[in-house]
């Protein structure tokens, strides 16, 4: 029969003939898009740190890490990531993997255009489609585009990104180290980090993305990614070898290190940097013997040979690293055991002797010969050591203390030590006796040592004062908050003024004042000021001073030592150069005087032991080419201005500036006004003259093509100005003919 | 010439441009109704013009061979024939309809499409032969209703004259055919939908089956042609239906108006139903409208 | 012949693109596009042309035959073994005709990009006149790109057509270097469909 | 009650052909299989004559370039017993030879000749082996088998826009500018 129903319901579709109909009339209206689309990416240029980690994860291969014209530094690469939309297809991997958080996507996804190059894209450097990348000097051109003309996310328009650490694919927080609990780690000098497991480590290792921004900031550019990622596949001989490559003292380094590199890490702005130092510890505990791991190349003796004086880290790494090259080394070492301030000035809690033994003698299996208790300029005269070795290296670091200054101190007959000797004399197992009262005054990592190990001495109240805030403190903080666990009271913002003593010279206390800060009126640190009347006297028994060292060079004779300008005069023979305290170097490590090269504590400012390593690799370049004579091996000695910013020795205190055809040495004051001056001179000033002429000319040069490392801003000559009213005119034009087509 | 056979000729030349207009109207009309029933805003009024417009303008000019290029102007000629022979009105209005006119009417409605097959079968593409094939089955379908319709028409009027049907149909919409004459009507209704060949009878040019059928070689030019033609043919069509069942039209508005009425009926059918299969398509034309269309003959002749 | 070197358009040519106002005005305004979906771009057509976005708006349909199309839609990546069914689809489409490329696969490989059977970039075997980027593109995407076109072919610079075939050899050995069987039954040495 | 159909199945298979390597159950009326080459036709014959499985859902293929053999796996689904099966065997990667199962099957040609174009084996008995499947022209090894590079290929035969050759991998580029140190 016939399906009345069938052929009458289908018209109930004409029903719709009367409704409004659900189109959206685009571009008329828009539909809203959700909150979390993903779009096209924005970057906060600013916040980026070009670590590439966006373009390893991609898996397209969309995004490039390209220099548009940031700069460099210890933790930024100075490189942006470019999208190429011919690739992209929007998995937001980038966003979540971003370390830095600056990586965002948007809800504009409408990218059309007839030029297929105009899918190459800086995010947060370039409007959609505006500029062609066609070479670099596009890209440069980006970059001079100033803050306010960058593109800004409107509210609302970023869609998909990281809103805290939790979100996206990366752990922010580090596998915490396990330590000794304070009342338990005052009673011995047992080692108070207790070191990663297998799995701990493993874990630990993973988080890193392999970036290597923390090898710039490693003074020793250790191959921190190389050796991590073999941990990750537990390949943990490898890892050592890797990091022997160019550390002979690498569980020290694990255990002690100043670990630069962690600041650098990608992490380290929104987490816990990746724990660098631990991971490598765990790699070095790995082994009880390094002989049986490290397949390092030992040359055969090549028959010149190099002295050594001072077995620090710095010696040890030139005796080291001379031998695997085949040089005869040999060490003189004043103490009866090498290491140096590793040695002398490390508590054993945190660096316990063992560790440094295996170090040692793995090295001296390997060909080192180290004298020890051969002072020079004592047992041994420098002369000597200057006649036999074909190259000389001086690595002696700060053993002198500063005095205090205080009235009293001098009268003082007991009482007053200085922690670096407090450390040395415990380290080297002597009994010291601190009483049951010391205060400890400085805030360094050596006041921090002299307290914690003074707190481990026996039931002993210590005391730090320091002239400034806790937060002011060079010290490490993780010192500090283990000072403060262990109960070593601090007492900040206090300035010692006299040495109480009783009428056998024996200290009962001291006197200090309270201080408030005050702003320097020039925008540096604040000041401490003292408070009149606030004056308090500690009772202590001893009193320990951490506030500096410095280096005795009186095993030099004089003759080596460079006299300024009656040296000049004279045209006698150059010695070696000291500036403030320091010994000046150039490039490759060399003193002023032939042959002899220098490292460690008295040369860098930094003065640390991976400093110090670095220092030693450097000078270990330095001599095998001036002791291979080849041809770039000419080591220059004179100091010119390039060396000098090279040098070590200066930073933001120190300038260089040229005056009447001399170079001259300026001391700055914190805000940069000069306040002494010094001429060093090394060249004769008609030479010098020539080439400070010279220099310049290269200056200008490298201004116009833009190499200079400020940030190239459009530069002020006119050219550059108009040339980029055009752009900008241009640009405008551009957007309205959009708009107009809108 | 005579001042009769100049207004004559003015009339037709008004007629073929106004049905051309009127086509895309209506068909421009149907695009929108179809994009309302479909939930949808549609495109503008003017877009039937602006498609044959482009189509006119494309450069290119493929032909596989004479016969191709005559096809679609053997079409025109057709469709003009029919259009001249179908009365619109009174006066000038009656072109050239004469005695015995609705046979031969008939006759020239299926030249423009025996010239199309021929011009298929020269583009040599598959998908145009497979569609001149449904479309010549089904052509066969409604024609069988149709006539039967038709015959009882002249059996009822005993004329062919399409003018003499006409003026039967005087005094009210109870005269008209389609009312008078219920079975006759309804026969020649459903062949219409054939006629049309909208959905569901639309397997001739079934996009998705055989790409678009008899015109899947036909691009540019001869496609404007043929949308040209086919927006006449429309006019053409319903005008004759109009004329035969519903009462023909005084003015030419009213025509225009019954033909748009006329037009909504095969529209909403198409809209609503989904497409037949070629075998469905050929047993529906044979079964009820064919049943229908001899009980109509059998009252109309007894 | 440097593959990389990008034909130029010869500027003598434009003035003959010129029709009258008219016909400008309907190559705009009504655009047939070949229904051929060649990637996974062409589920994003649906929305588009179905009642949520209905492109029938801007006077654009889907046309069944190349014969009849304005417009090819390279829906996102193309694979060799396509690409000489769509250069010979190209072919049969009569000018003026245009090309879209959407996706970022027609771009520079898209996710394809390591891909054995896809090629990477459009415009070295048809000439491209827009390109929507997006993986895939949104209805909002496709239809800017096809407004883009309109504007494009509105101020007479929609003229991949001229550059095809004024390049024709250019494309040509481009397209036998993918298609190694060029010559073969498939692809005649004159195209002559 | 008696035996589940999985059981049931698993326990006359093993019966009637001793030299199987391995059967075991991967999920719910899911059987996998393990055979030696020579016997999957007959087993398959067996399956689908006398056991109800008249369904070939599928055949795929894994490479194990370690073993230097090809792993084939036929799917069969019975409806009756609604169980699936896997029946895989190992063929040498040298020679990679089977027997057809086209006269089974008719479908089965095309599963073959996609393998035979995707990994290179041979079906014997099929008579459309060595057609044109989807790749045309193809000139190098078969393009699924795992030594084939796909990006080395893609890079030989394709054009990749050269916009972008300012690229820098940061590692190397701070290995370049700040590791002297480095070993190379």
């Amino acid at each position: 029969m016939i399906d009345i129903k069938g052929i009458l319901g289908p018209l109930s579709a004409l029903k719709f003939l009367g409704k409004a109909p659900h189109t959206i009339d685009y571009p008329k209206e828009t539909k809203k898009t959700a909150d979390r689309y993903r779009g096209i990416h924005y970057n906060d240029v600013e916040a980026c740190i070009g670590c590439g980690s966006c373009g390893t994860i991609c898996e397209n291969d969309a995004i490039d890490m390209v220099n548009v014209g940031f700069d460099p530094n210890k933790a930024d690469t100075g490189f942006r990531p470019v999208v190429d939309y011919g690739r992209c297809c929007w998995c937001a991997l980038c966003v979540d993997v971003c370390p830095s958080g600056s990586l965002s996507l948007t809800k504009d996804y409408v990218y059309v255009d007839d030029d297929p190059k105009k899918f190459l894209y800086v995010p947060g450097l370039q409007e959609l489609g505006k500029v062609n990348i066609d070479s670099t000097d596009d890209l440069k051109e980006l970059a001079k585009i100033e803050k306010e003309n960058r593109p800004k996310l409107k509210e609302g328009e970023r869609s998909w990104y990281q809103k805290d650490r939790t979100e996206g694919l990366l752990e922010f927080n580090r596998v915490p180290m396990k330590e000794l609990p304070g009342s338990t780690r005052i009673k011995s000098f047992a080692e108070v980090v207790l070191g990663y497991t297998e799995e701990e480590a493993f874990m630990e290792s993973i988080r890193c993305l392999g970036c290597g921004l923390c090898i710039s900031a490693c003074p020793d550019r250790m191959h921190i990614p190389d050796y991590i990622q073999a941990i990750t596949e537990r390949d943990y001989n490898s890892s050592a070898n890797i990091i022997y490559e160019n550390n002979p003292l690498p569980e020290m380094c694990g255990k002690v290190c100043t670990r630069q590199c962690e600041t650098a890490c990608v992490y380290h702005n929104r987490g816990d940097a990746v724990a660098i130092r631990w991971l490598k510890r765990f790699t070095t505990e790995q082994f009880d013997d390094f002989r049986t791991i490290i397949n390092a190349e030992v040359k055969p003796l090549n028959g010149k040979k190099v002295g050594i004086i001072g077995a620090g880290p710095a010696g040890l790494t030139v005796g080291y690293y001379l031998r695997l090259r085949g040089y005869d080394v040999t060490i003189y070492e004043a103490l009866s055991k090498a290491g140096g301030m590793t040695m002398a000035g490390i508590p054993k809690y945190r660096f316990p002797l063992d560790s440094l033994d295996k170090q040692i003698s793995y090295m001296e299996e390997m060909g080192v010969r180290i004298h020890y208790n051969t002072r020079v300029g004592k047992d041994i005269m420098f002369d000597e050591i200057m006649d036999t070795y074909d190259a000389v290296f001086i690595g002696i670091g700060f053993h002198d203390p500063y005095d205090l200054g205080l009235k009293g101190e001098k009268e003082a007959k007991s009482g007053v030590i200085s922690a670096v000797e407090l450390l040395r004399r415990v380290n080297f197992g002597e009994k010291v006796d601190v009483g049951k009262k010391v205060a400890v005054i400085g805030g360094g990592n050596v006041a921090i040592d002299g307290a914690r190990v003074s707190k481990r001495l026996g039931n002993v109240d210590v005391t730090i004062l320091y002239r400034r805030r806790v937060q002011d403190m060079p010290a490490d903080w993780e010192e500090i908050e283990g000072a403060e666990d262990e109960g070593v009271h601090i007492v900040p913002q206090a300035i010692p003024e006299e040495i109480m003593l009783d009428k056998n010279g024996k200290v009962t206390g001291i006197k200090y004042v309270m201080a408030e800060m005050v702003d320097d009126g020039k925008g540096g640190r604040p000041r401490p000021k003292k408070i009149e009347g606030s004056e308090k006297i500690l009772p202590i028994d001893t009193l320990v001073g951490a506030i500096g060292q410095q280096a005795d060079y009186s095993f030099l004779p004089d003759e080596y030592l460079f006299k300024t300008q009656d040296d000049e005069k004279s045209g006698s023979k150059k010695g070696i150069d000291t500036f403030w305290g320091r010994i000046l170097v150039h490039g490759y490590n060399e003193t002023t005087m032939k042959k002899v090269f220098s490292g460690g504590d008295m040369v860098n400012r930094t003065a640390d032991a991976i400093s110090a390593i670095a220092d030693g690799l450097n000078a270990v370049k330095g001599i095998d080419l001036f002791l291979q004579g080849g041809k770039e091996t000419k080591v220059n000695h004179s100091v010119t201005e390039s060396d000098l910013d090279k040098n070590k020795l200066l930073d933001k205190h120190y300038k260089m500036k040229h005056e009447n055809g001399k170079l001259v040495s300026v001391k700055l004051d914190l805000s940069g006004n000069i306040v002494t001056e010094s001429v060093k001179i090394a060249k004769d000033p008609d030479e010098l003259k020539k080439d400070v002429e010279k220099k310049e000319v290269n200056k200008s040069t490298d201004k116009a093509n833009s190499k200079d490392k400020t940030m190239s801003y459009p530069t002020k000559n006119t050219n550059g100005e108009t040339k980029k009213e055009e752009k900008k005119s241009k640009s405008k034009k551009k957007s309205k003919k959009k708009k107009k087509k809108k | 010439m005579s001042t009769d056979s100049m207004y004559r000729l003015l009339v037709t030349i008004a007629v073929i441009l106004g049905s051309i207009i009127y086509g895309f109207f209506i068909n421009s009309l149907a695009r929108r109704i179809t994009a309302r029933v479909q939930n949808r805003m549609g495109p503008p009024l003017k877009q039937p013009f602006i498609d044959v417009i482009k189509l006119y303008s494309k450069r290119t000019f493929v032909t596989h061979g004479i016969m191709q290029t005559l096809g679609p102007i053997l079409m025109l000629t057709g469709i003009i024939s029919t259009l001249i022979l179908i009365p619109y009105g009174k006066g000038y209005l009656t072109l050239y309809s004469s005695n015995g006119d609705l046979i031969t009417i008939l006759y020239i409605m299926t030249f423009g499409q025996l010239a199309m097959a021929l011009a298929v079968g020269q583009a040599g593409n598959p998908y145009g032969t497979i569609g001149v094939a449904r479309g010549l089955t089904r052509m066969f379908g409604y024609e069988l209703p149709l006539i039967l319709a038709l015959i009882s028409l002249i059996a009822l009027n005993h004329s062919a004259d399409v003018n003499v049907i006409i003026a039967n149909q005087h005094g009210g919409i109870a005269n008209w055919n389609a009312f008078r004459h219920p079975f006759v009507g309804i026969t020649a209704l459903l062949a219409m939908l054939g006629m049309m060949s909208y959905q569901p009878f639309d397997n001739a040019s079934a996009p998705a089956e055989v790409a678009s059928g008899p015109i899947t070689e036909f691009g540019g030019k001869f496609m404007a042609i043929m949308m040209t033609t086919n927006a006449m043919f429309v006019v053409a069509k319903l005008a004759l239906l109009v004329d035969l069942f519903f009462g023909g039209a005084s003015n030419i508005f009213i025509l225009a108006l019954k033909i748009f009425l006329l037009y909504l009926y095969p529209l909403f059918v198409g809209l609503v139903f989904p497409r037949f299969a070629m075998e469905d398509t050929f047993l529906f034309f044979w079964k009820w409208p064919t049943l229908i269309g001899f009980i109509g003959l059998a009252i109309a002749i007894f | 012949m440097d593959d990389l070197k990008r034909p130029t358009l010869d500027s003598d040519f434009t003035c003959d693109m010129a029709f009258n106002k008219i016909t400008k005005w309907a190559q705009k305004n009504s655009l047939w596009l070949l229904a051929y979906g060649t990637g996974c771009g062409a589920i994003e057509l649906s929305p588009t042309m179905t009642s949520r976005y209905d492109w029938s708006r801007l006077g654009i349909r889907g046309s069944a035959t190349p014969r009849q199309a304005d417009l090819l839609l390279i829906t996102g990546y193309l694979s060799t073994k396509t690409l000489k069914r769509v250069i010979r689809s190209y072919e049969q489409m009569q000018d003026p005709k245009y090309v879209i490329g959407f996706g970022s696969c027609t771009i520079n490989g898209g996710m394809y990009y390591d891909s054995y059977n896809t090629i990477k970039q459009l415009d070295l075997y048809i000439p491209v006149d827009v390109y929507i980027n997006g993986c895939m593109p949104r209805p909002e995407a496709v239809l800017s790109g096809l407004a883009y076109l309109k504007d494009k072919i509105g101020d007479k610079k929609a003229d991949g057509w001229i550059k095809y075939k004024q390049n024709f050899e250019w494309y040509r050995e481009n397209q036998k270097k993918i298609l190694k069987s060029f010559n073969g039954d498939n692809m005649p040495d004159k195209y002559n469909w | 009650m008696g035996f589940s159909k999985l059981t049931e199945t698993k326990v006359l298979l093993k019966q009637y052909f001793k030299d199987i390597i391995s059967i075991e159950e991967g999920g719910e009326q899911r059987l996998i299989i393990d055979l030696q080459s020579k016997d999957i036709t007959s087993m398959i014959n067996h399956l689908k004559d006398f056991m109800d499985f008249k369904h070939l859902s599928m055949i795929s293929c894994v490479d194990w370039p370690e073993e230097n053999k090809f792993e084939i796996v036929y799917i069969l689904t019975s409806y009756s017993k609604n169980i699936v099966l896997m029946l895989k065997t190992k063929i040498d990667r040298k020679n990679p030879k089977l027997q057809s199962i086209m006269s089974l099957w008719p479908q089965a040609v095309t599963y073959e000749i996609e393998l035979n174009e995707m990994f290179g084996v041979f079906f014997e008995g099929n008579d459309r082996m060595g057609e044109e499947f989807i790749l045309e022209d193809w000139d190098d090894i078969p393009p699924m088998r795992r030594d084939f590079d796909s990006l080395e290929y893609a890079n030989k035969n394709f054009k990749f826009r050269d916009e972008r050759k300012d690229k820098k991998i940061i590692r190397e580029f701070i290995s370049e500018h700040y590791d002297e140190w480095r070993k190379k």
